[in-house]
């Protein structure tokens, strides 16, 4: 296995997802590869009761995908079940 | 054009957008805060967006609904922050040349927002619990309806 | 409610009718004079109604919509005699809890209203001429698209 | 056949037909048995371009069918293909 840097990323939080986590917003040095590996991390971390599969991920304003690579210095969201409107 | 309004919605500044001599249908649509929700007495609601993308997501919208629906002007204003029974949620006004197409992309404007928009809703119920809607985890809650 | 108006429909008044901690959702209409219609630049039109009949079945019709969706409140407003370009034809509003039975209540009406009440349109062309709308002998006229 | 008396209706014409017409209403003594022989005599005097088949009838302020009988004293309107809205 190549040897893995650590990324120092910063997530901000949402609705049930902030209430969970207790905060808006965090930076976090992980050495997740992806960004379905930073969220299961967190999770495991902070017991959040969502899985990936009732949210979606935003990397840097953007909608992403599970699968992709997770970058050093990404702002990313993790976006629980919408309600608006 | 979309905003994110931490102010009441005023409505006759956004009609007063659309006077426009081709068009000959205007629709409306204005989503409230209801004193009710799933048979529970609701007090009021707060509105939390995820900004950036929010915008973003909802231009993307927009543009669809102009181009789908061959639009004159499509506008959406949507609130953040707290509400109360009675204050307006979202409005969505766009101007055609005929009525089919401006109702169908009012709809189209409004579906598309509550579902793809960063934005979350905690209604706050006359027993004085709190809940993010959709966001419970239980299979009750996720076979809700809570579409206006 | 319905309502033949002789003066310019005012919308805020109207909107005001619509406050109801029920209602979640409410549509609107507005049906304006466009400056086009099948292809001629159209100055302004003149209409024309049959008041007693149009007010009996226009209650009807509000009536059929409000029981087929279960709304709260609906209220149109017509516009008879002389308009101009942008002026507001006809106006049209619905309440009810959810969206899709205000967007649906809202397009009954006015189509209905379209179709069934004794209005009728005289359109002022740029050349001139005057025509009353669907009121032509010839096949050409018969196969007009006049909705707005 | 039955001897016919006389009957005395008011008619008022709306959009095309009142322009036809050149008067918003007239009072006509008719020997009209039914709406529809009462237009087709009018139709026939005046030269009306549209038949029954493009008009709708009402009575007294009320919707009717052409085959309706006229009585004395009725209220008509021949109503040409309405453009509300």
């Amino acid at each position: 296995m190549a040897y893995q840097e650590s990324k120092q990323v910063q997530i901000r939080y949402y609705a049930a997802l902030r209430e969970e986590r207790g905060l808006p917003a965090e930076t976090v040095t992980t050495f997740a590869g992806s960004l379905r590996e930073l969220y299961l991390e967190l999770r495991d971390k902070h017991g959040f009761r969502l899985g990936c599969e009732r949210l979606r991920v935003a990397v840097n304003d953007r909608f992403g995908n599970w699968d992709d690579e997770l970058a050093d210095s990404d702002r990313v969201v993790f976006i629980p079940p919408v309600s608006g409107g | 054009m979309f905003l994110l309004s931490k102010e009441a919605i005023e409505i006759e500044p956004l009609r007063r957008l659309f006077a426009d001599a081709r068009a000959g249908a205007v629709a409306t649509f204005e989503g409230r805060v209801r004193n009710h929700n799933d048979g529970r007495p609701v007090l009021g609601l707060d509105y939390e967006a995820y900004e950036a993308l929010a915008v973003e997501e909802a231009e993307t919208i927009m543009k669809e609904a102009t181009d789908r629906f061959g639009l004159y002007k499509a506008c959406c204003v949507h609130r953040v922050g707290s509400l109360r029974v009675g204050d307006l949620a979202v409005w969505v006004g766009v101007s055609g040349a005929h009525r089919a197409e401006a109702f169908a992309a009012c709809q189209y404007i409004i579906d598309a927002v509550k579902h793809r928009l960063p934005i979350w809703k905690r209604e706050r119920y006359a027993d004085g619990s709190v809940e993010w809607v959709n966001c419970q985890s239980g299979s009750r809650e996720l076979s809700r309806e809570h579409a206006h």
